[in-house]
C-alpha cells in the first residue's frame, strides 16, 4: 500500500522524520480521497437518480438540523486532530538536538556557499555525515532564497538580515538534491546544489582535508559517460562537472545558447567585443581574469551582473574549468 | 423599504456642546505634552495613548457624531479598529517572539579585516595611490578612466554615471562620507561595493574626491555621523556582529 | 416613485445609442457589461501568458524562450489573473448587473462611484500593462521584497498599477455594502436575500477592510524603491517578512474576494436546476460569513517556511484549519441540494457540478498545507501551484462561467446553444484536471514552483500538464465562438428561461432602463421552488 | 427638525432626501473604514520597529520638536472645531456662517502644513532623509547624537506617516474649498447639506490620525 501510494510520486525517504512526514501524508491523502468519493460520489448519485423526474416529485427539504450539525462537528474534530498530528510532526522537524553538526549556508544569486567547521568553503556541494544530525544555519546575502532538501522533508526560507536553520539526519549515504524554492531572479531554477552523505570515516577525513574514500556520484556519472576508461575522469570531465556544481551553467550555456551570461561554447581563443567596443582574444588569462574579477572586462551585450569567484576555486579547479571551456570548440 | 422612511430627526451638534469639546481637546492636548515631561517608565508609553484615546473618542462620538449616529454606523467604525486590532496582533505572534535570531543591523558599521592602512579615512598619499588602483580595477568601466562618467558600460545606463570632475548634481552630496555612504549603498544602477574591504573603499573615496574641484576634507564629525569612532578602527555601534561582515567573513573563510 | 412608462421592445441596451452613451453611462448594467467584456480581454491576455509558460515547460532547458523572459511571462500570467481577472470577474462584473436586480433596486447607491470605480480599473491595469513597454515585470505577482525592491524591471509602475486597481476594488465593495443595506425592494428582508447577495455582501466587506492595506503596502514598496525608506531592506534594518505579514493580510481574504462570490453563483444554480429550495439555507449564509471572518486570521499560513516565529507557525496553523468547516458545509450543502430534486443537467449545472468537484479536491489539498508538517515540503512546490489553481479557476473561473451562462440570456436578451456549452464545458473540465492534477504529483516530488528549467525526471508530467492546457485553451476558444454566435444571432430569450425565482428574473430580458416595470415587492424565499406551488 | 425636501432633488434610486442622505453617510463612513485599514499597516510598522528598535526610537525623537508638534496638533484640534461649527451652521441653513467657518479651517489647515513645512525643511537641511539617503551632516545637538545605527529607519517612518497624513490634509483642503464655494453660492440648506457633513466627517478623521501621531512620533521617553 505505501509503495503503491509512494511509488513516483514522494522524493526517496531519507531521515526517519521524513519517515513520520509520510505517514501524514498518507493520512491525508487517504482522507481526501474519502471525502472527494463522498461528496463527488452522492452528487453524481443523486443527478443520474434524479434526473428529468418529475417536478411534482421534489421534496422541497429546507434543512436537516441534525445533518447539519453532524457534518460540522464531525470535520471540527477531524481538522483538531489534524492540527496536533501535524504540529507533532513539525516539532520534531524543527527542534534540533543538540549535538548536531552545525554547517553556514549562504545563499546568493544564484549559487549556495557551504562553510564548513574547519574553515572550508564548497559552493553548491553540501558533504554532511550519514546517520548524525546535522544543523545548517542559513543567510542570504542578497534576496529571498529557500532552501530545500526534499528527500529529508525540509524547507527553509534564506532570508538577508537573518539567520534561519533546519535540521535533518540523513539515513543513508548517498547523493542527494537541494533546490533553491524560493523565487529569486534570472537563475532561480539553475541555483540547485548536490548534497552528498558520507559515512563517518570520510566525514572525518573530509574535515581533515584528507582525500575521501568514496568516489561521489557525479564522479560515477561522468565515469559512465567516459566509456569505461575508468579511473578517475579527464580534466574536461571534471571541469564539466565544476561548472555545475559552482552554478556556472545557470548564466553560461554550453550549447551555444545566450543565457544571462555569454555561453562556453565556441568562445575559447575567439575574439570577443568587450561594451567599450574594444576587442580581446579570450585565452586562458582572460577567462580566469573573467572568473575572478568579472566586473573589468565584460562582454558586449551583457549586463555585468557576475560576482566575482576569487578564493572559490582552487587552482586545480581552475584548470579543469579551463580545460573544459577550451574543449568547447 | 419602508424601514428608511419616517421624519427621522438629524441630530445636530450643539454649539455649546461642541465649544465643550473643544476646549477639552485643548486641555488634553497641553496635559498629554506635560506628562511627558516626567519619566514613568513605559507607563509613558499608556499615559499617552491613554489620553489621545480619550481625544480621539471625543472626536469619534461628537465631532463626528457617532455616539447619535445609526447603530450601522458605529458597527463599521467600531469593527475597523477590531481589524486593526487583528492586523496588529497577529503580526506580533510572529515578530515578538522572532527576536533571537534577527541580526542587529549597523547601518554604516565597518569592521577589522587586517587593512593594509590605519585609519583610512586620513588622506595620505600612499593611501590616494592605492585608492586609484582599486578605482582602475572596479570603477573605469562605467565612470571613466578620468572619471567623468564616461566609462564603456556607462553609456547603457540611464541616467549616465557620475561625472567626478564636476561639481553639482551629486546626489548624495560628495563630502567623502557621503560618497562612502553610496559605495557601500549603490545608487541607482550603481550596485554596492560593500564587498570591497575598508580601506579600498576609503582610498577610491578619497580619489574620487581628488578628481572635483574644491576637495573636502573629512572631519571627526562626519566620521561619527556614518558610524565610525574617529579615534579608533571600529565603530562603537557595532557592538553585535554585522551581517554583511559576517557574509564577507564566510565568503572568504577567515 | 411610480413605475417608468416604456416603450414595448425597449431596454438598456437599445435605451440609448452611441459609443459615448455607454461610456458615460451610469446604468449599473451598462457598468457591469462594461466591465464584463473588459475582464474578458485580461483574461485572454492572462491565457495567452499561461499557455505560453506552459509550452516553454513542455521540456526541460529551453523550449522557446530565455529564463528571464520565461519569469516576465509567469509574472504577467500572476498579475493578470489575480488583479485584473479573477477579484473582478465575479464582483464587478456579474455582480454589478445582477446585485440591484436581485435586491429589486434600480440602481446601486452610488451610480457615479460606480462608473468611477470602472475607470479606476481601466487606469491601474494600464499602468501595469504599460511596464508591458517599460522593461516587463519579473518579481512573481506576490511583489517579495527585497526582490521587488532591487529588481530593474519596471516594478514601480506595476505597483501603482496594482495600488490604483486597489481603490477600484475597495470603491465597488463600498457601494455594494451600501446597496444591500439601504436598497432592498419591499419585502426583501435579511433572510429573503439571494445567496449570492450575501456572498457578495461578505465579499464586500473583505474588500474594504483588506485592500486598503495592500494598497499601502505596495505604495511603501514604491517607496523603498524611489525614496530608500527601507522598511523591509534588512541593509537598512527592515524586515523583508514583514512585507509578507502586510501582503498577506489582503492577499489571503482576496482568496475570498475570488472563492466566496463563485461560491454565491453555485449556490444560486444548484436550485435552479434542481428545482428545489436549497438545503440549509441559514447556515449558508452563516458560512458565508464564517469564511470571511477567519479570511483575516490566517494568513500567516503561507508563511510557514519563512522565517516567522514558531508561535505565529502555531497559532496560524491552527485558526487555518477551521477554515475547513464552513467550507464543507457549503459543500455538503450543495450536495444535499441536489437529494431529491428534479435535476436539469444544464450547461449551467455542468460548470456548478465542475465546479463542485474541482473546489473540493482544491479545499482538500488546502489541509496538506494547513497541517504544518505537511506544508513544509509542499510549500512552494508545483503542490502549491495546483492547490490554488483548483480553488482559483476551478472555484472562482467555474462559477463564473456558471454564473454567465445562468444570466447570459437575461443579460443580452439571447439564448446560445446548450450543445455547444456542454462541449466546451468537457473540453475544459477535463482539460483543467490533465493540466494541474499532475502537478500535485510534481509538487509532492519536490519540484519547485516558478521554475525556468528542472530534473529530467519531471519531464513526463510537465509534459502531460501542456497538454492539458491546449485543452483548456481549445474549450474557452470554443465558448467564445458559440457565445459570440448567440450574441449576434442566438434565438430571442425569454424572459425566465430557467423558471427561476429570484428577483432579476421579474424583469424582461434583457432589462429595461429601470430594471422592472412595476416596483417589485418580495413575498417569497429566493429558493422556495415546490412551496409557492403548494400554497397556491 | 425634518424639513421639506422638495428643493433637493435625489437621485432616482432612492425614495427620499433623507434616504439618500443615510446612504451617503454610510458611504462615508465604510470610506473611512478603509482609512483606518490604509494607515493600520504604517502603524503596525512603526510599532514593530519600536520593539525592535526602542533606543533608535528614543535618540531620533529629539530631532522632533515637540512644540513643532503640539502647536500643528492644537491647530487641527480648532480646525476640527471650525468645521463642526460649519456643518452645524450648514443643518440651520446659515449660509454666510457656513462659509466663515469653512473658510477658518481653511486657514487652519494652511497654517498646519506651513508648520510642517517647517519642519521638513529644517530635517532635509541636517540630512534627516528617509533611510537610505540618511546622512546627518551636523549633530542635532548637545547630548542629542544619534548613536544607534537604526535610527534611519524611524525618520523613514516618520516621513511616510506624516506625509501620507499631510497629503490627507491637502485633499481635505481641496474639498473644504469646494465646498466652501458650493455654500457661497447657496446650494445647501436645512434639507440638503450631505456634502457638508460628508467633508465634516472626513476631515475630523484626518484630525483623530493626527491625535495619535503626535505623542507616537514627538513625545517618546
Amino acid at each position: 500500500m505505501k509503495n503503491f501510494l509512494h511509488s513516483g510520486a514522494l522524493p526517496a525517504t531519507g531521515s526517519d522524520v521524513a519517515e513520520q512526514w509520510n505517514h501524514l501524508y498518507d493520512f491525508l491523502v487517504g482522507m481526501s480521497f474519502f471525502f472527494l468519493l463522498i461528496v463527488v460520489g452522492a452528487m453524481l448519485l443523486f443527478i443520474w437518480k434524479y434526473r428529468n423526474a418529475k417536478e411534482s416529485d421534489v421534496v422541497p427539504i429546507k434543512d436537516h438540523h441534525a445533518l447539519e450539525l453532524f457534518w460540522t462537528l464531525v470535520p471540527t474534530a477531524l481538522v483538531m486532530g489534524l492540527f496536533v498530528w501535524g504540529y507533532v510532526v513539525y516539532r520534531d522537524m524543527i527542534v534540533a538536538p543538540t549535538d548536531a553538526v552545525e554547517i553556514r549556508v549562504i545563499g546568493k544569486q544564484w549559487l549556495w556557499n557551504f562553510q564548513y567547521p574547519n574553515g572550508e568553503i564548497l559552493t553548491n556541494k553540501l558533504i554532511v555525515p550519514a546517520n548524525k544530525p546535522v544543523k545548517l544555519i542559513m543567510t542570504s546575502e542578497d534576496v529571498l532564497h529557500s532552501f530545500f532538501i526534499p528527500a529529508m522533508r525540509v524547507k527553509k526560507d534564506v532570508v538577508p538580515g537573518m539567520y534561519s536553520s533546519i535540521w535533518f539526519k540523513a539515513r543513508e549515504s548517498g547523493r542527494y538534491q537541494v533546490f533553491c524554492a524560493e523565487y529569486c531572479g534570472a537563475a532561480h531554477s539553475g541555483m540547485l546544489a548536490s548534497m552528498y552523505a558520507v559515512d563517518q570515516d570520510n566525514w572525518e577525513r573530509f574535515l581533515s582535508g584528507r582525500k575521501l574514500t568514496v568516489v561521489l556520484d557525479e564522479v560515477k556519472e561522468s565515469q559512465a559517460a567516459s566509456n569505461g576508461t575508468g579511473g578517475r575522469p579527464t580534466l574536461v570531465e571534471q571541469g564539466q562537472m565544476l561548472t555545475k556544481t559552482k552554478g556556472c551553467i545557470a548564466c553560461h550555456s554550453e550549447d551555444g545558447s545566450s543565457r544571462i551570461g555569454p555561453s562556453y561554447k565556441g568562445v575559447f581563443e575567439s575574439e570577443v567585443e568587450l561594451t567599450d567596443g574594444s576587442k580581446v582574444i579570450a585565452d586562458e588569462n582572460y577567462i580566469r581574469e573573467s572568473i575572478e574579477f568579472p566586473l573589468k572586462k565584460v562582454v558586449k551585450g551583457f549586463a555585468p551582473t557576475m560576482p566575482s569567484f576569487k578564493g572559490l576555486i582552487k587552482e586545480e579547479e581552475m584548470n579543469a574549468i579551463l580545460a573544459y571551456i577550451k574543449s568547447l570548440k | 423599504m419602508s424601514n428608511h422612511e419616517g421624519s427621522h430627526h438629524h441630530f445636530i451638534l450643539p454649539v455649546k456642546t461642541g465649544t465643550f469639546i473643544w476646549i477639552t481637546l485643548m486641555v488634553l492636548t497641553v496635559i498629554t505634552v506635560w506628562i511627558a515631561q516626567f519619566n514613568f517608565g513605559a507607563l509613558n508609553f499608556a499615559i499617552a495613548m491613554l489620553v489621545a484615546t480619550i481625544k480621539a473618542s471625543l472626536v469619534a462620538m461628537f465631532f463626528m457624531g457617532l455616539k447619535y449616529d445609526k447603530l450601522e454606523n458605529r458597527v463599521i467604525f467600531i469593527a475597523s479598529l477590531i481589524f486593526f486590532a487583528i492586523f496588529m496582533v497577529l503580526t506580533f505572534s510572529d515578530l515578538a517572539f522572532r527576536g533571537a535570531f534577527r541580526v542587529q543591523q549597523p547601518f554604516f558599521a565597518e569592521s577589522g579585516s587586517q587593512p593594509k592602512f590605519a585609519n583610512p579615512w586620513k588622506v595620505t598619499p600612499e593611501l590616494l595611490a592605492h585608492g586609484k588602483a582599486v578605482f582602475e580595477t572596479n570603477c573605469v568601466t562605467c565612470h571613466g578612466a578620468q572619471g567623468k562618467g564616461d566609462g564603456p558600460a556607462g553609456s547603457a545606463f540611464n541616467p549616465r554615471p557620475r561625472n567626478f570632475t564636476e561639481e553639482p548634481g551629486w546626489k548624495n552630496g560628495r563630502k567623502p562620507t557621503q560618497i562612502f555612504a553610496t559605495l557601500k549603498n549603490g545608487l541607482g544602477s550603481m550596485p554596492s561595493f560593500a564587498s570591497l574591504p575598508l580601506d579600498d573603499r576609503w582610498g577610491v573615496v578619497h580619489y574620487v574626491a581628488s578628481l572635483g574641484p574644491n576637495t573636502t576634507v573629512v572631519t571627526d564629525a562626519d566620521l561619527k555621523s556614518v558610524g565610525v569612532d574617529p579615534s579608533g578602527a571600529v565603530s562603537a555601534a557595532a557592538k553585535t556582529l554585522p551581517i554583511d561582515f559576517a557574509i564577507e567573513r564566510m565568503a572568504t573563510g577567515n | 416613485m411610480s413605475s417608468a412608462a416604456t416603450v414595448p421592445g425597449e431596454n438598456y441596451l437599445n435605451c440609448e445609442k452611441g459609443l459615448w452613451s455607454w461610456l458615460s453611462t451610469l446604468d449599473h448594467k451598462r457598468i457591469g457589461v462594461m466591465y464584463l467584456f473588459t475582464v474578458l480581454f485580461t483574461f485572454l491576455l492572462g491565457g495567452i501568458f499561461a499557455l505560453l509558460v506552459r509550452i516553454e515547460l513542455m521540456s526541460p532547458g529551453r523550449t522557446i524562450v530565455d529564463a528571464d523572459t520565461y519569469n516576465k511571462m509567469f509574472t504577467y500570467h500572476g498579475v493578470i489573473m489575480v488583479f485584473m481577472v479573477v477579484i473582478p470577474m465575479i464582483p464587478a462584473a456579474l455582480g454589478n448587473f445582477i446585485l440591484p436586480m436581485q435586491l429589486g433596486a434600480k440602481d446601486v447607491a452610488f451610480p457615479r462611484l460606480n462608473l468611477l470605480s470602472y475607470y479606476i480599473f481601466v487606469l491601474g491595469a494600464l499602468i501595469a500593462a504599460s511596464t508591458l513597454f517599460l522593461g516587463g515585470l519579473d518579481t512573481g505577482w506576490t511583489f517579495y521584497t527585497p526582490y521587488s525592491s532591487q529588481s530593474s524591471t519596471a516594478v514601480t509602475y506595476a505597483l501603482l498599477g496594482a495600488f490604483v486597481m486597489g481603490f477600484s476594488s475597495i470603491l465597488t465593495g463600498l457601494n455594494f455594502i451600501v446597496t444591500i443595506h439601504k436598497l432592498r425592494a419591499p419585502g426583501q428582508t435579511w433572510m429573503h436575500l439571494p445567496l449570492f447577495v450575501w456572498a457578495l455582501y461578505a465579499t464586500s466587506i473583505i474588500q474594504v477592510l483588506a485592500t486598503p492595506v495592500v494598497a499601502i503596502t505596495l505604495f511603501l514598496v514604491v517607496l523603498e524603491r524611489t525614496m530608500g525608506i527601507g522598511i523591509f531592506d534588512p541593509k537598512l534594518g527592515g524586515d523583508p517578512v514583514l512585507f509578507q505579514h502586510f501582503f498577506w493580510f489582503y492577499s489571503h481574504p482576496a482568496v475570498y474576494i475570488m472563492a466566496l462570490p463563485a461560491m454565491g453563483v453555485i449556490s444560486e444554480v444548484i436550485p435552479v436546476y434542481s428545482r428545489k429550495p436549497i438545503f440549509g439555507y441559514r447556515a449558508m449564509a452563516i458560512a458565508i460569513f464564517g469564511i470571511a471572518l477567519v479570511a483575516f486570521l490566517v494568513w500567516g499560513h503561507h508563511m510557514f517556511v519563512s522565517g516567522q516565529s514558531e508561535v505565529a507557525n502555531f497559532v496560524f496553523s491552527l485558526l487555518t484549519m477551521f477554515v475547513a468547516v464552513p467550507t464543507g458545509v457549503k459543500v455538503f450543502s450543495w450536495v444535499a441540494t441536489l437529494y431529491k430534486g428534479s435535476i436539469r443537467l444544464t450547461a449551467t449545472l455542468l460548470w456548478a457540478v465542475g465546479f463542485i468537484f474541482i473546489f473540493t479536491i482544491g479545499g482538500m489539498t488546502g489541509m496538506f498545507l494547513a497541517t504544518l508538517a505537511t506544508d513544509i515540503h509542499l510549500t512552494d512546490t508545483y503542490f502549491v501551484v495546483a492547490h490554488f489553481h483548483y480553488v482559483m479557476v476551478g472555484g472562482t473561473l467555474f462559477g463564473f462561467m456558471a454564473g454567465l451562462h445562468h444570466w447570459f440570456p437575461k443579460m443580452f436578451g439571447r439564448m446560445y446553444c446548450e450543445r455547444s456549452a456542454r462541449i466546451s464545458w468537457l473540453l475544459v473540465f477535463l482539460g483543467f484536471n490533465v493540466t494541474f492534477f499532475p502537478q500535485f504529483i510534481l509538487g509532492a516530488q519536490g519540484m519547485p514552483r516558478r521554475y525556468y528549467d528542472y530534473l529530467p525526471e519531471f519531464t513526463t508530467l510537465n509534459r502531460i500538464s501542456t497538454y492539458g492546457s491546449w485543452l483548456i485553451g481549445l474549450g474557452f476558444l470554443w465558448c467564445a465562438v458559440y457565445l459570440f454566435r448567440a450574441l449576434r444571432s442566438g434565438p430571442k430569450a425569454p424572459d425566465n428561461p430557467w423558471q427561476a425565482l429570484t428577483l432579476e428574473w421579474e424583469s424582461s430580458s434583457p432589462p429595461t432602463f429601470h430594471n422592472f416595470d412595476h416596483n417589485p415587492r418580495v413575498t417569497h424565499g429566493p429558493y422556495d421552488y415546490g412551496l409557492i406551488r403548494k400554497e397556491v | 427638525m425634518a424639513h421639506p425636501t422638495t428643493e433637493h432633488h435625489y437621485a432616482h434610486h432612492f425614495e427620499s432626501a433623507e434616504h439618500e442622505f443615510e446612504s451617503c453617510k454610510q458611504g462615508m463612513w465604510l470610506f473611512l473604514m478603509q482609512e483606518v485599514l490604509f494607515f493600520s499597516a504604517l502603524f503596525v510598522a512603526y510599532a514593530v520597529f519600536r520593539m525592535f528598535f526602542p533606543e533608535a526610537y528614543h535618540q531620533a525623537h529629539h530631532a522632533l520638536d515637540w512644540r513643532m508638534g503640539g502647536l500643528n496638533t492644537l491647530i487641527l484640534i480648532c480646525s476640527s472645531f471650525t468645521m463642526a461649527l460649519a456643518v452645524n451652521a450648514a443643518q440651520r441653513g446659515l449660509r454666510e456662517r457656513t462659509v466663515w467657518q469653512l473658510a477658518f479651517t481653511l486657514i487652519l489647515a494652511t497654517g498646519f502644513l506651513v508648520v510642517k513645512y517647517f519642519e521638513y525643511s529644517h530635517k532635509f537641511h541636517v540630512g534627516i532623509l528617509p533611510a537610505k539617503y540618511f546622512h546627518v551632516a551636523e549633530l542635532i545637538g548637545p547630548g542629542k547624537e544619534f548613536t544607534d545605527p537604526n535610527v534611519p529607519i524611524f525618520f523613514s517612518l516618520y516621513f511616510t506617516l506624516t506625509g501620507l497624513h499631510g497629503l490627507h490634509v491637502l485633499i481635505g483642503m481641496g474639498v473644504i474649498f469646494w465646498i466652501l464655494l458650493r455654500a457661497a453660492r447657496g446650494e445647501f440648506s436645512p434639507g440638503y447639506y450631505t456634502p457638508v457633513e460628508m467633508v465634516g466627517l472626513y476631515w475630523h478623521f484626518v484630525d483623530l490620525v493626527w491625535i495619535y501621531l503626535f505623542p507616537l512620533l514627538y513625545l517618546i521617553s
